[in-house]
């Protein structure tokens, strides 16, 4: 059996110059102008608060991990752009940008970060662990791969409700190696579930090329095929691709109650974390080809510049409005609160926190 | 009132709250059409129709999780583990997803899953079968661990734990399925975090859960008859939440007592208990306190010597004469 | 995506009567007339000691689970005999037919059942946890899918050494969808393993039919596509046959040190284990159909009647004798000792062992 | 004698064990190219080549179960886990498959792996990464458990750990990583199941076993010069097996006993040692055994609040003056 050769990223990638050939899809052509506007605004905000979070890290007011989503907008602004009531967003630990993507404030962000109490889990779950269940976003999981059980265990919910909606369960290129996704995998397929696998495919996990972590047929989405599911590859560095290709995945999760894989090509710029001195696995031209010829942002920009969507004062004032945005969730978070020391113990059992309403047991529950 | 069996008590919780309940989904494997693989759920495939009684491929990462993950969406699902040994290829759903979800997202997510199945030695499987969970995973902050002993205990426990918003798992024992006991019809609950004293004594505590409830028990007799002894036996039924006041007050009462279950020793729920009586009841103890376990082994396959691995009346009695002398 | 049929046993299978038409094949045809009675032999052995294990089950000498070979013989039958010096086996729980196959004794596999300290894990291990060690049989694994991690390390082993080997990692259908297999897969095809993954696929994990527990595309070997992987299906009935495609697989793995996975069609006739009351999920003349007419130990008669290799009369005498030694296995398991009580603590550590020979370390080691 | 890191101690250890011995491979995630998330592999890779120094797929049960697999014919697997909290992923290997196979083999087969890496909070990664599973492993018969708090103990530990034929599994602090100290370049054993007196007092016997010894150790001082109470402190090293002779000869020297760890207290370390203690020097203890643990919820991400959910020296003064009330 000849190995086939390695599909790193599709053929569309070689030639991202020039206006996105998905620009007249339907997802696309049926977007007002504002909401053009407000898609790029997002992805702006996005970038922005995380450019913004690397100084605050090196302040020294990021405690743990720092993982930035810088280069990867257009997969959670693409995607989650979709999305209606009942489709929900579960993801790993690079989680930022698909929680600003469903709606939640910089400040709340912002102050996670930094560990206070205003954090949107209050100061408990850090970077990693984004959650905003209003919004129908369930995190920011930090063990790799976990997540993919869980974001079918919403779709079945989803389907047991008998809600037409669907999970996006987002993971990297080297999560696809865990067990966990395997067996969700075989379950979403046997059950038909409305679950969205995004395989963010951003070239490494960690140090680690996908080559130097995973055996593959040409690419890893095609991995479905051995459970009888769907799947596509998609250039993520083109928001409209991904808005286009993403569309037939979510009506297939919506009509016919199945799942798909998508596997998005994609970069990351930063290191794996702020911990990872980027030094010993790729070199600085490869970063510097993604920054200057395949930014998402700046693509999609130069898209919108084309379509007469946007101008370039009209780019400018968002920016400069995304980045006081960022400044002032920076000063939020720096003049909000710890957690105080009675908190350690809080939000370990609904039943605790919950004693007035019901006491459901008794017993010691915390221990000294 | 009705005296039925441990594996009816636990199939009469679930028919209840399947009925009471349209969120309760039974899920895992060979629960639906096979009718379980030791029969617990028979029945409730034929009842309730395959939307709330579900079969899982063998997957327990995979459908622990995905019970996990439709938990938060107000989904109540009741896993069957074949075996508490197999938690252990799912441990991180277990612990990490289940335990921690409430907590990382500083309280605005639940996760009502209840995981129930077999979980003891005694059964001749090996020692891949046969763990006891019951310590490790009530050693994380998060998680509530329930051991029924009787049939209206896994009843009431049962219920409870699927009433409940906070993951409950619930660890049954192969040996008492077939045990029978009274039963009531009616909806009741056991509360979980409450202790129960299954016999009253005054010489001396034996504090046990699970199935060492009743070689306790049957210790508790020979113990009264041949020794004249007059014991106490305080079945835990649950290990987190842990009723630490009920365990120091019959010792403050016997003053001496005998800690026996079938886990292993090393770092068992009964050390946790000796640590607790030394802290909290120092100067009523009028000896050292004593402890049965497990012979500390992996669980060996010859069914005469795994009987002997296990606590068995005749060790509790030399133990408890110990701690009396 | 449309579904594509599932093929549940391939179509050689429709037709199993006449001789088989792997006859021909070098792997057989090379296969010396007292080889190929010795495989018959085995096969047969296999069958009869099973069989006997029935009965001592059921006079309820054998506790815990017994899970049966019976109807499966070919796939070990056929596998095994092809395997030299620098070839390993692991299997899950059903581990008898591998274990004679890889010339384990019946005396010590049914002293072992029995929880004999004359079995051949001292009466430790019991019906799931057959070894061999010296045989190159490495068990015998209660944990569905446990085995393929273990099987995949086997052959990292051989490969590090710089043997020309490898390890036949066997595991049942429903064994394909633990998240172990799949990391297993991925590692295997990523360091070029020479691991040979057997999925003896018997169309049930328990009571469920393959249909209910899998997802697919029209079979389970293909899943190996995902990991770039080599991949065969086989008629299990045929002992020919499997030996055919398996030297393929054996081939792969010696000379271009790769894995490859082979899905065996085969068919249990007893439930799942002795506890198994086997009503629910299949019925009778699905069982009838296969002893009838696909039996594997049968149909090899068959064909070396044919051939002219066996003779009604050799046919006898071999399963008679094979009879005979079940029966004084039998004895030897009723009349050999029980552990003793000190042996409770024996084997847990191999410094504990070996005190005498060399202390490792202090401290207590097993607790009261 | 050199003075060098607990990171260089632990790579001095592996790189000698991988001259000394051709069986030696170190395996895991970032291990070689990326000269390890930590650091402690760095250079191994470019020393000894890919033979020997793997980087792995993020597959904790896959490559472990293979380290465990490939240790059954001889070879010697040092296995890095990123963080111990990944354990979780891969119990099932680590416990069923390293710790049970002696056993349910008779003796046939051995298991000679090592599995390394950080296991502790305090580093603001929130509860999923937070694990300290020493406990919970040690539970099971059939594996070793080390926890060394110094470079010394470091490099002995391991090294002893790689030679040993069963499995070892050693837990190192990355908050200790930077630390420094006295380590011979020559080859030596620290051997597995001896504790260390890190202090010698005559008031009070701490109890520790990795960072809290170090945190105790500051305790110590601060209870001398403050209190004028003399504390020995005594360094578990190992978990299992575990160094009783030496926990006890000190309570029955001091007659007061504090247990220290940065484990959640529930079946923690102490639990067992606390039994330990009261069941064989009863007569001695002149107070009920003082304990301090983490603080009972899942690790906290906040930073300032993760440092008083973990035990530190005040909190240990605290409650050494309790013990001594
Ligand atoms: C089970 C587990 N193993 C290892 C890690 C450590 N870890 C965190 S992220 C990561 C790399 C993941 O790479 P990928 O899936 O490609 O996602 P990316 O970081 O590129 O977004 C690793 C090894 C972890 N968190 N969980
Ligand atoms: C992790 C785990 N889950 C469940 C079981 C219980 N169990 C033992 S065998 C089995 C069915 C396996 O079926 P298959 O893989 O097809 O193998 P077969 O029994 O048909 O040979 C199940 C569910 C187990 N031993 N381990
Ligand atoms: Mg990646
Ligand atoms: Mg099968």
């Amino acid at each position: 059996m000849a190995k086939p050769a390695i599909i790193t990223h599709p053929e569309s990638l070689k030639n991202p110059a020039g206006p996105s050939e998905y620009s007249k899809h339907p997802v696309n052509t049926s977007l007002t102008k504002e909401a053009k506007i407000a898609l790029y605004t997002k992805m702006a905000r996005i970038r922005h608060f995380e450019q913004r979070c690397i100084r605050i890290y090196q302040q020294g007011k990021i405690g743990g991990f720092l993982h930035l989503y810088v280069g990867q907008e257009a997969v959670a602004a693409g995607t989650i752009s979709l999305l209606g009531k009942h489709d929900h967003i579960i993801t790993g630990y690079r989680d930022h940008g698909h929680g600003l993507m469903v709606g939640m404030s910089m400040k709340e962000c912002m102050a996670e970060l930094t560990g206070k109490v205003t954090g949107c889990s209050k100061g408990k779950g850090g970077s990693m662990h984004y959650f905003a269940p209003d919004k129908n976003y369930w995190g920011g999981h930090g063990i790799v791969g976990g997540q993919a059980p869980l974001g079918t265990g919403l779709a079945y919910a989803v389907k047991y409700r008998g809600e037409k909606g669907s999970c996006f369960t987002y993971m990297g290129d080297g999560a696809v190696n865990q067990g966990a996704v395997h067996e969700a995998y075989n379950l979403a397929s046997l059950w038909d579930l409305p679950v969205v696998f995004v395989v963010e495919n951003n070239g490494y996990s960690m140090g680690t090329s996908q080559e130097r972590s995973t055996a593959h047929p040409g690419c890893l989405a095609k991995r479905a095929e051995g459970y009888n599911m769907a799947w596509d590859m998609i250039n993520g560095h083109d928001v409209y691709e991904v808005r286009a290709k993403t569309a037939a995945a979510l009506k297939r999760a919506h009509e016919e109650s199945k799942p798909t894989v998508l596997e998005i090509f994609t970069y990351r710029y930063f290191g794996h974390s702020m911990a990872d001195p980027d030094k010993t696995y790729r070199d600085k031209e490869e970063i510097k080809e993604y920054r200057d010829k395949k930014d998402p942002v700046l693509l999609f920009e130069q898209e919108l510049l084309g379509e007469k969507v946007l101008t370039p004062e009209l780019v400018e004032s968002i920016n400069t409005a995304a980045m006081e945005e960022a400044d002032a969730a920076a000063v939020f978070a720096d003049e909000s609160p710890e957690p105080t020391f009675s908190d350690i113990t809080k939000h370990i059992y609904w039943e605790e926190d919950n004693r007035s309403k019901k006491s459901t047991s008794s017993g010691t529950i915390i221990f000294e | 009132m009705p005296i039925i069996s441990y594996r009816e008590a636990l199939r009469a919780a679930m028919r209840d709250e399947l009925k009471r309940d349209e969120n309760v989904v039974i899920m895992g494997e060979e629960v639906a059409q096979f009718n379980g693989a030791y029969k617990i759920t028979e029945g409730l495939l034929k009842e309730f129709g395959p939307k709330r009684v579900v079969d899982t491929p063998i997957s327990e990462a995979g459908f622990i999780g995905l019970g996990i993950g439709a938990s938060m969406l107000g989904i109540r699902p009741v896993m069957e583990l074949m075996f508490w040994s197999f938690s252990y290829v799912a441990f991180d759903q277990i612990v990490n997803n289940a335990g921690n979800i409430r907590y990382m997202s500083g309280g605005l997510i639940n996760c009502p899953i209840v995981i129930r199945g077999p979980a003891n030695g005694g059964t001749n499987v090996g020692a891949t079968h046969s763990h006891t969970p019951e310590a490790i995973l009530a050693s994380h902050p998060g998680i509530k661990v329930v051991c029924p002993a009787t049939p209206y205990d896994a009843k009431g426990l049962l219920k409870a734990a699927i009433r409940d918003n906070d993951p409950v798992y619930v660890m049954e024992n192969t040996i008492l399925y077939n045990d029978k006991g009274e039963v009531p019809d009616e909806d009741y609950i056991v509360p979980i975090g409450v202790a129960d004293i299954k016999r009253v004594g005054t010489d001396l505590t034996i504090v046990a859960h699970g199935r060492a409830v009743i070689t306790s028990l049957k210790a508790a007799e020979i113990l009264e008859k041949e020794h004249g002894v007059s014991v106490e036996v305080v079945d835990l039924r649950s290990i987190r939440p842990l009723d630490e006041e009920t365990i120091l007050a019959s010792v403050r009462k016997t003053h001496r007592a005998l800690l026996v279950e079938e886990n292993k020793p090393f770092c068992g729920v009964d050390a946790q208990v000796a640590y607790l009586i030394q802290a909290r009841a120092f100067d009523e103890l009028d000896a050292p306190i004593g402890r049965v376990s497990s012979i500390d082994a992996p669980q060996i396959y010859s069914k005469k010597l795994e009987d002997l691995q296990l606590p068995y009346p005749a060790r509790v009695v030399e133990a408890a004469l110990k701690v009396l002398a």
